[in-house]
């Protein structure tokens, strides 16, 4: 097994451990971490592609890498995004939950 | 000179790892949050400083070395300072719980 | 391959403790450090450009953004911990998860072979933009609308932000304003961190077109700086409706999109540039871009208004 | 032959840093957490310099400069969080 392929299964487990997170956590912060943990796997399976596409003297496929540096910028944009909802939920509410009788 | 440099890499990075050894021990072992920082404190200076070192045999070029102590210096810098207001966290006893 | 394999189950082990840690603000710090192991496996699978901004943003400041989230929600979840989903329900998410899981190992098992690669057509056509770094070639050059678009995302996610701010304090000033620190620690660590750091970025930025780095990784770490300067106390953020930063926020997409309408005149395409010009334009592109992420990233994590303008 | 002792090198600082995690796992302050998420960030320096002269990657010397930048970066939102909670409290 390289690698490559080793980091691989990796992020694959990554990607299931945050799905969980995000599925069984009340807590909506918990979630949005969780949501990051499956970022991190699904980059990771996509770097893994990258990876094995080295060639010309590059040591792996440049495409998927912009690809993935574009994701990561846009989860962070996200992130912010999410985390400003649930302050602004909160600060309405008092509440750290989503639940629907508050 | 080639294999006296290789040997200055061994001991020096070797020497590195122990003291991130002692550092990891002291966080583990010390009972109180000041002699934690102390310990975090040599960890950080030496253990780094001593990596850097042996790494400094391997590299080409000026600019490569120089870039390499600036790692080092920039986390001895902001290593100290932090460690001193965690420290002073700890000392005044705000910790959120 | 030992190291590897020791490295792969560092990162689930983090991984594991950020999702089951009781503590939120615990969970947080297993979150920068599950950044800061990717950048080291990313080291591991040769892509400099991505360890770098996954440390950049990935760690440093997704970490910095969630520490204050934590802290400002810690009583409220503390309140709210006793809601668990039923037995069924972690039942089925464990199912679905391990199915999910499985299924993805199963295509890295299975991926075709040999692989497929884009990797000699870019190294070949890099010659036609000037630049000696793959990977930026490809985010200004070959796939430059992606990164045109993200520059405008990210700038939709900014106004999404600063609309959840409550009538009162509508175009004023985002987030708390940070006192001075008593004791000089802090004013110490910005004022001597902050030169330093904005030399890094500017590096990192520039040595993009050649080498790993680049415009989101150095606007980044300008970004940190300024948050540094505005949690220290020694700047205020400036309230939203200033017209200054609002021209600042824009002028990246705005000096991008129009290189790229000129595109149509002097080389036949949107975002094509002419072969004798292609560094020179890239890199108009790239400063003003750098600038207006910086300013972008830094007030997302300073979030909406809350004090009214002056 | 010295990248093969390197790569051991960055092996055992980074278990030996590793084993620091447990204090993050133990608690029982958040400073203990925080300083040992400090000692995995000088470590994963360390780990990332001596892996960038395995692999010959210069850039990994990059890396580990943002690095130092923005642990110190994540330190201060930490001492800032904390202290930041104590006013509300008040």
């Amino acid at each position: 097994m390289s690698d490559a392929t080793l980091y691989g299964l990796c992020g694959a487990v990554l990607v299931g451990l945050g799905l969980f997170g995000l599925i069984v956590n009340p807590l909506p912060l918990r979630k949005i971490l969780a949501f990051n943990l499956i970022g991190g796997g699904v980059f990771l399976l996509f770097g893994v592609v990258a990876r094995r596409g080295a060639a010309a003297g590059l040591g792996g496929d440049p495409i998927p890498h912009a690809l993935i540096i574009t994701g990561i910028v846009v989860a962070f944009a996200a992130t912010a995004l999410a985390i400003a909802l649930l302050l602004r939920l909160f600060r309405e509410t008092g509440r750290a939950t989503l639940g629907s009788d508050g | 000179m080639n294999l006296a440099f290789n040997g200055l890499t061994v001991v020096a990075v070797s020497a590195g790892a122990f003291f991130f050894m002692a550092g990891t021990v002291g966080l583990l072992r010390f009972p109180d949050a000041l002699s934690r920082v102390h310990a975090l404190t040599k960890a950080d200076n030496l253990g780094l400083g001593l990596v850097v070192l042996g790494l400094l045999f391997q590299v080409e070029g000026p600019f490569a070395a120089l870039k390499l102590i600036s790692v080092w210096l920039l986390t001895l810098l902001a290593g100290a300072t932090v460690t001193q207001l965690i420290a002073r966290t700890a000392r005044l006893g705000t910790s959120p719980f | 391959m030992a190291f590897d394999t020791g490295l792969a189950v560092l990162v689930l082990g983090v991984a594991v403790w950020t999702l089951a840690a009781h503590d939120t603000f615990a969970a947080v710090i297993g979150f920068v450090t599950y950044g800061l192991l990717l950048a080291l496996v990313w080291v591991r699978l040769a892509a400099p450009d991505v360890a770098l901004t996954e440390a950049a943003i990935g760690s440093g400041v997704t970490g910095g953004l969630l520490l204050g989230a934590s802290t400002r929600l810690r009583r409220a979840e503390i309140q709210a911990a006793g809601e668990k989903p039923g037995a069924t329900l972690r039942f089925a998410a464990v199912v679905l998860c391990t199915l999910v899981s499985a299924g993805l190992a199963a295509i890295v098992l299975l991926l075709p072979e040999p692989a497929p690669t884009l990797a000699p057509q870019a190294a070949a056509s890099m010659a036609a933009t000037g630049l000696g770094n793959p990977v930026t070639a490809v985010l200004m050059a070959y796939r430059a609308i992606d990164t045109l678009l993200e520059t405008v995302v990210l700038l939709l996610a900014l106004v999404g932000i600063w609309s959840l701010a409550p009538d009162g304090v509508w175009g004023g000033f985002p987030g708390r304003r940070h006192q001075a620190d008593s004791e000089g620690v802090l004013t110490f660590v910005a004022q001597l961190l902050v030169p330093i750091g904005i030399l890094v970025g500017i590096y990192i930025f520039w040595v993009g077109s050649v080498a790993p780095g680049g415009e989101f990784q150095g606007a980044t770490i300008l970004a940190a700086m300024w948050i540094l300067v505005m949690m220290a106390g020694l700047v205020d953020a400036p309230p939203v409706s200033r017209r200054w930063l609002r021209l600042l926020l824009i002028a990246g997409p705005a000096v991008f999109f129009a290189i790229g309408l000129a595109g149509f005149a002097i080389a036949g395409a949107f975002l094509a540039y002419p072969v004798d010009y292609a560094k020179l334009l890239i890199v108009t592109i790239e400063i003003p871009v750098t600038l207006s992420i910086a300013a972008t990233l830094a007030l997302l994590v300073a979030g909406p208004p809350e004090r009214a303008p002056k | 032959m010295v990248a093969d002792f390197l790569l051991a090198a960055a092996g055992f600082v980074l278990a030996t840093v590793a084993v620091g995690l447990v204090r993050i796992l133990w608690g029982p302050g958040d400073d203990d957490r925080i300083m040992a998420a400090q000692l995995l960030g000088t470590g994963g320096i360390a780990v990332l310099l001596l892996l960038g002269q395995v692999v010959s990657l210069p850039a990994a010397v990059d890396v580990a400069l943002i690095l130092a930048l923005l642990a110190a970066f994540v330190s201060v939102a930490f001492v800032r969080g904390t202290t930041r909670s104590e006013t509300d409290r008040a």
